[in-house]
């Protein structure tokens, strides 16, 4: 059984990402100038992985592949968060 | 089912034929999954008798107390040498590399993995890491003598060559990664037609959640060996205390990684009994999903358990709290398995050939292992025991007697399979015997030791413990005379053992539906699986 | 799951870009190791960190963002100019990823030989004058990135590669899982230094 | 001591005791099953499998639940004992522990500095744990007890001498080529004898100093060490008031080493041979009178 693969991305469709890109980039440095405190690493990790979805689902297609792709992904991620998440178990309360 | 055989019995299949070059290079540049299977299967081997050796020596140094044949020096190179061996080079690759790769594919009615030729690459990284950390014992500041855990600041600090053994396991940690990442494909894209998800043998289950668990926690130790190594080369001060760093992140760091690798260790070896029970009981297997299914639960929550080998190390008490808690939760599953290969028996025609009795006494060994493993899950216990020889008794149980009897298991059930022969089951039978024996004379002593106090890594101890010592040394020999016993046994049967046919022990699964040993192309024509694997009832008598 | 069924291995390009796929996760657990310890003395050290990273290079950073940015966007767009079939532009678009990658190197390169230039780098005598926690930023900081920058290297190389071939033609508009697969990697390279990039050049 | 304190030896054996106990049932009940199994159902018996079940739900679910519940259980009842290693119990006397490769050194309130662990009797002690080093661990068997010592870092762990007598201390996380051998002794002394020892004045460094001098002119430090650690000999630090065990022609006794037995020792090792060393000490018959007293003065402070 062959495959179909998903369907071609329109050059367009790209440009847009890559200028929201460049947008966001901007939006990071501009809040990284605002003092928040402790938000403000919050907020630069949030704008990241704002920037890393689009990279994710559109310069690397995962939008077009099967679930599964995306089941990985969040498997994969989901790992990492448990591991740094576990780790803090000792740092916080040490 | 529609299966016809394939080259005719007697034939010697995938051994003689494939490998696009004659002799040697046919094997060593072959991409056939089963030729990279014994490749594996004899370099495996043969670290496993350099570890074992090194095992023995370990045991006659600490036959009396004092400094009986090795110094200390000697000695900490001695079970660091033989605990890097033993750990990475035998029985992390060992299960999923050589039958993993030989019998992945056949259950799932393949004729190869999807990626044959990273598949060969891995084995040829297997190698040269190899070479590398074998190279680390004679060049440089000497062996290794940090024990396999590498602690820093010690191993920051020693002389010995430790950044070349460090950097040959960064070497296998890829290899063992390109396996995982081969056969979480495989299984996904290559099984043939009818081959449900609840048709997989459970073999391959397991092999999938280890799969899973070498592509996810790998990486970890790997990282974790970089930073060590440049922590050497340029004193990057991230675990030294002087300027800023912490010792203890990178226990967190290396047992993210080396806890879920124990479980890359047992779960193969799991399914290996799973495969192996209901043959000689002639029944299906008892809680097929159950099983399936425990193999994940495994593979998830024990990746979450790592920190209960710091318990002491000056961790938080919050931390030893959830991590003590998780580290009962993987029990369940352990607990659900072993229940379910019992159960397996009930109402069984039960026959005790070699592979069934090394899969009975798994189910023995790995309960002492596992149950010790509780005592020391539980914050209070593992404050005394640990770091003593209890652990040592402990992991020599799950994985020599847990493991290690699987992968014999193994051994003995696929050999006819492999090399189309068979070995004399009686001599089998009591090399079996003589290993079960010693194991627990060896390493019920040493549990014993470690609850009297007696820690490990200590090449001398205080009188006390002598006893216990030179009775668990004595069980050492008689494993080794078992072992010796039965590597001499299979090698003649592979000489010249009386043809076995393709299906002597009965079995259902695919593989037993091809020639022994199997032709190169493993199926002339992909089946179409009409029953699952374990299906005695409709599945046709089983032939002797 | 609706993925059974048995295609000749080579023809399997699902299999092939969800091995692609899997072996990028092993790369950000890879990396991951090194957020970790990134989060445990970041917590421990705010101002050391803060003050640390006041002195690297905002200006070479922000454009090394923009370069790498971009280098994704030409490859991205250089898969489905393959598919087009116009073989041309994307050898374009392919040769266009690799400059990126080398103006990134050569940014990098300036960046830290000034950097060192300072006597700033891990163990070094100065170094050891600072903080500890700045001392351990400085560590992480030159560890990730000098990662990150061997990817960088990797990546063009494997773009450069597959850009020859698409010359050759051994890539074409139906046999192009190798340009998507290395694309994959390229916008790996990229996903990390997003996170990079805020986490070493914006701590303020 | 109050008698209300646990103390950490009955807090870990409990719990030990406790999952020990299940540990076996259970194990000779899994194997028990096996067994019959095997027999009653063995081909011999069987030819034939008989028709069962391939699963049974509530069989399964109740090998679930009820293990859960086991090891829950046994997760419950070691974090309990756990937590009374953790709390330190009111007015514990507080030494600290310093280790480095590869010996142990404590030091008291009153700035005594020891390389043994002398503490009295039903009196909680405190051991604020460091290392000069590497990672070290200061494990009493006796008392259950086993910290890491971290270099930078202070851990702390605690105990209760309830009997007295001398109990081992090991390292126990690997340190290097004399990890086995950085071993050291808790003496656990009654109230009175421990005050005396701990009040009694002690040497300044270069009186110590001296006081090696000679013993090392004499040879003495050839086969014993003065920091604890065992070698050729039994080591002389805190040999006074040690209890040894030495045989006598053929007979074993036990004494507590007095002026007199050291005497006796060192001018005729051969006649009481400290148990568990070879028979090597030459005789020191030649010593003069005052050169006997003055090496056993020293050896009285030694401690
Ligand atoms: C094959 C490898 C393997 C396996 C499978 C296991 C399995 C387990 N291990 Fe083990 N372990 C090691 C290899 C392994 N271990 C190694 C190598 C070390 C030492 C590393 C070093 O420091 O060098 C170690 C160390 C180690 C420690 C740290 C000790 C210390 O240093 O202080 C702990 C602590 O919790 C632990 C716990 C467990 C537990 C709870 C399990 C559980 O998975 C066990 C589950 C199984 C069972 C529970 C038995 C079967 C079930 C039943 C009989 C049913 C009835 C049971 C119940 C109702 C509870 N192990
Ligand atoms: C799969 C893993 C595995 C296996 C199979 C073994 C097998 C053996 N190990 Fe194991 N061991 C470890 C993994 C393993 N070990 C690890 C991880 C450590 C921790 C290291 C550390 O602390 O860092 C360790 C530590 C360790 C110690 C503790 C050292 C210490 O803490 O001081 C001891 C001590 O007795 C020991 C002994 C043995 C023995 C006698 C065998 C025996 O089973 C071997 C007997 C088998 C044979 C001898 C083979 C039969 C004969 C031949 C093959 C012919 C060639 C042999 C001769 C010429 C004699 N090992
Ligand atoms: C050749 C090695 C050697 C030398 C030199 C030596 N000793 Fe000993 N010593 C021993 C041994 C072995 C023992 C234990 C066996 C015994 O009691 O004889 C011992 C025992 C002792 C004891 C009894 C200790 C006990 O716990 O019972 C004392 C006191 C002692 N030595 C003091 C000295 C003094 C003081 C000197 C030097 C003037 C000295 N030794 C020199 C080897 C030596
Ligand atoms: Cu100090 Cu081991
Ligand atoms: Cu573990």
């Amino acid at each position: 059984m062959s495959e179909h693969p998903h369907a071609i991305v329109s050059y367009r469709t790209f440009i847009v990402v890559w200028a929201l890109l460049l947008v966001l980039t901007a939006v990071t440095v501009a809040v990284s100038r605002v003092h928040l405190g402790a938000l403000n690493i919050w907020a630069a990790l949030g704008i990241a992985s704002l920037k890393s979805a689009l990279v994710i689902f559109f310069f690397m297609h995962l939008k077009y592949e099967r679930l599964l792709f995306k089941l990985f992904l969040l498997l994969a991620l989901l790992t990492l968060a448990l591991f740094i998440g576990m780790t803090f178990l000792d740092v916080l309360y040490r | 089912m529609t299966q016809q055989m394939t080259a005719t019995a007697g034939s010697r299949g995938f051994l003689a034929e494939g490998g696009k070059y004659p002799g040697l290079l046919g094997w060593i540049f072959s991409t056939d999954h089963k030729r990279i299977g014994l490749l594996y299967l004899f370099a495996v081997l043969s670290f496993f008798l350099v570890g074992a050796a090194l095992g023995i020596i370990i045991r006659l140094e600490l036959i009396a107390p004092g400094e009986t044949i090795v110094s200390a020096q000697t000695y900490n190179a001695l079970f660091t040498v033989h605990g890097v061996i033993m750990i990475f080079l035998f029985i992390i690759p060992g299960i999923p590399a050589i039958f993993g790769n030989i019998f992945l594919p056949i259950h799932i009615g393949a004729n190869d993995v999807s990626f044959p030729r990273l598949n060969l690459f891995s084995w040829w990284l297997y190698m040269i890491a190899a070479l590398i950390i074998l190279a680390s014992l004679f060049t440089g500041g000497g062996p290794p003598d940090t024990g396999w855990t590498f602690y820093v600041p010690f191993s920051a600090e020693t002389t010995t060559n430790v950044p070349m053994a460090v950097f040959g396991v960064f070497i296998l940690g890829f290899s063992s990664i390109l396996t995982g990442i081969n056969f979480v494909t495989t299984v996904h894209r290559l099984r043939a037609p009818g081959v449900r998800w609840g048709r997989l043998t459970l073999f391959v289950w397991s092999l999938y959640a280890t799969a899973w668990v070498q592509i996810l926690a790998t990486p970890m130790l790997a990282i974790t060996l970089v930073l060590l190594i440049l922590e050497r080369l340029l004193g990057a001060g991230l675990f030294d205390p002087a300027s800023g760093g912490d010792p203890i992140m990178f226990q967190h760091l290396f047992w993210i990684y080396s806890h879920p690798a124990v479980y890359i260790m047992i779960l193969p070896a799991m399914g290996i009994v799973t495969e192996i029970i209901p043959v000689f009981a002639r029944k299906p297997v008892f809680g097929y999903w159950a099983i399936a299914f425990s193999s994940i639960g495994i593979a998830a929550a024990g990746s979450l358990v790592w920190g209960h080998h710091m318990f002491v190390s000056g961790m938080s008490d919050t931390a030893v709290l959830i991590f003590s808690l998780l580290t009962f939760i993987v029990a369940i599953p352990s607990a659900i398995k072993v229940f379910n290969w019992v159960a397996t028996l009930y109402k069984g025609s039960i026959s005790l050939d070699p592979p069934m009795l090394f899969a009975l006494s798994f189910i023995f060994l790995f309960c002492i292992g596992g149950l010790t493993g509780l005592i020391l899950g539980a914050a209070a216990t593992d404050v005394h025991v640990h770091d003593t020889a209890f652990v040592v008794g402990h992991f020599h149980y799950v994985m020599f007697g847990g493991t290690g009897f699987a992968f014999f298991g193994g051994l003995h059930y696929w050999f006819p399979k492999i090399c189309g022969r068979m070995y004399n089951k009686r001599v089998a039978t009591v090399a079996w015997g003589i290993m079960f024996a010693g194991i627990n004379i060896l390493y019920f002593s040493m549990m014993i030791l470690g609850l009297r106090g007696m820690p490990r890594r200590y090449y001398d101890y205080l009188p006390e413990y002598a006893d216990l010592n030179l009775i668990s040394t004595i069980g050492s020999w008689i494993l080794a005379a078992g072992l010796l016993l039965m590597f001499v046994n299979l090698l003649r049967g592979a000489r010249n053992g009386r043809p076995a046919g393709p299906n002597p022990w009965g079995g259902l699964t695919l593989e037993w539906t091809l020639a022994s040993p199997p032709p190169a192309e493993n199926f002339a024509s992909i089946p179409v699986i009409e029953h699952g694997p374990y299906d005695y009832e409709q599945g046709g008598t089983p032939h002797e | 799951m609706s993925d059974s069924g048995h295609p000749a291995p080579h023809k399997d390009y699902t299999g092939a870009k969800l091995g692609m796929w899997l072996f990028l996760y092993t790369e950000v657990l890879l990396f991951g190791g090194l957020f970790v310890l990134y989060a445990v003395y970041l917590h421990r050290y705010p101002l050391e960190f803060a003050a640390a990273a006041g002195q690297l290079n905002f200006t070479l950073g922000a454009a090394n963002t923009v370069i790498l940015l971009t280098g994704s966007l030409l490859v991205a767009l250089s898969v489905s100019a393959i598919r087009h079939g116009s073989t041309r532009l994307a050898q374009g678009l392919l040769w266009g990823g690799v400059a990126s990658g080398i103006l990134f190197l050569i940014n990098k390169y300036l960046e830290w030989s000034t950097e060192i230039g300072h006597g700033i780098y891990p163990g070094s005598p100065i170094l050891e004058q600072r903080a500890q926690g700045e001392i351990v930023f400085f560590g992480l900081y030159y560890i990730t990135l000098g990662l990150h920058g061997l990817h960088v290297l990797i990546g063009a190389v494997i773009l450069a590669v597959v850009a020859v071939m698409t010359a050759k033609g051994s890539i074409h508009q139906d046999e192009f899982v190798i340009l998507e697969n290395s694309g994959l990697y390229w916008h790996l390279v990229d996903l990390v230094w997003i996170f990079i990039f805020p986490l070493y050049y914006l701590l303020l | 001591m109050n008698p209300a304190m646990t103390t950490t030896t009955e807090a870990v054996d409990q719990v030990f005791l406790y999952i020990f106990g299940i540990s076996v049932v259970l194990l000779l009940a899994i194997t028990a099953t096996m067994v019959w199994f095997v027999v009653r159902y063995h081909r011999t018996r069987q030819p034939q499998p008989q028709a069962s079940p391939r699963s049974n739900l509530w069989l399964e679910t109740a090998w679930t639940i009820i293990p859960t519940l086991i090891v829950l259980s046994m997760f419950w009842y070691g974090w309990q004992g756990y937590t009374t290693l953790r709390n330190v119990p009111e007015g514990a006397m507080d030494v600290k522990v310093s280790g480095r490769k590869w010996s142990w050194s404590f030091t008291y309130p009153n700035g005594r500095v020891s390389d043994i662990l002398v503490v009295p009797v039903g009196r909680a002690i405190r051991l604020d744990i460091t290392s000069e080093d590497v990672l070290h661990n200061f494990f009493i068997p006796a008392f259950r007890i086993k910290r890491d010592a971290v270099p930078g870092m202070h851990t702390y762990e605690w105990f209760v001498a309830t009997e007295p007598g001398s109990y081992d201390a090991f390292c126990a996380e690997y340190c290097g080529v004399a990890h086995a051998a950085m071993i050291t002794t808790i003496e656990a002394r009654p109230e009175a004898d421990f005050d005396d020892w701990y009040q009694r004045k002690y040497e300044t460094k270069e009186e110590q100093e001296n006081g090696r001098q000679q013993l090392a002119t004499y040879g003495c430090t050839g086969c014993h060490s003065l920091d604890g650690s065992k070698m050729v000999g039994p080591t002389l630090l805190g040999i006074f008031g040690r209890q040894v065990k030495v045989t006598r022609n053929g007979q074993e006794h036990s004494l507590i080493i007095d002026r007199e037995y050291l005497k006796r020792a060192i001018v005729d090792p051969q006649a009481e041979l400290t148990q568990g060393y070879p028979p090597v000490m030459p005789a020191y018959n030649w010593l003069t009178a005052e050169e006997l007293e003055k090496i056993v003065e020293y050896l009285e402070e030694l401690q």
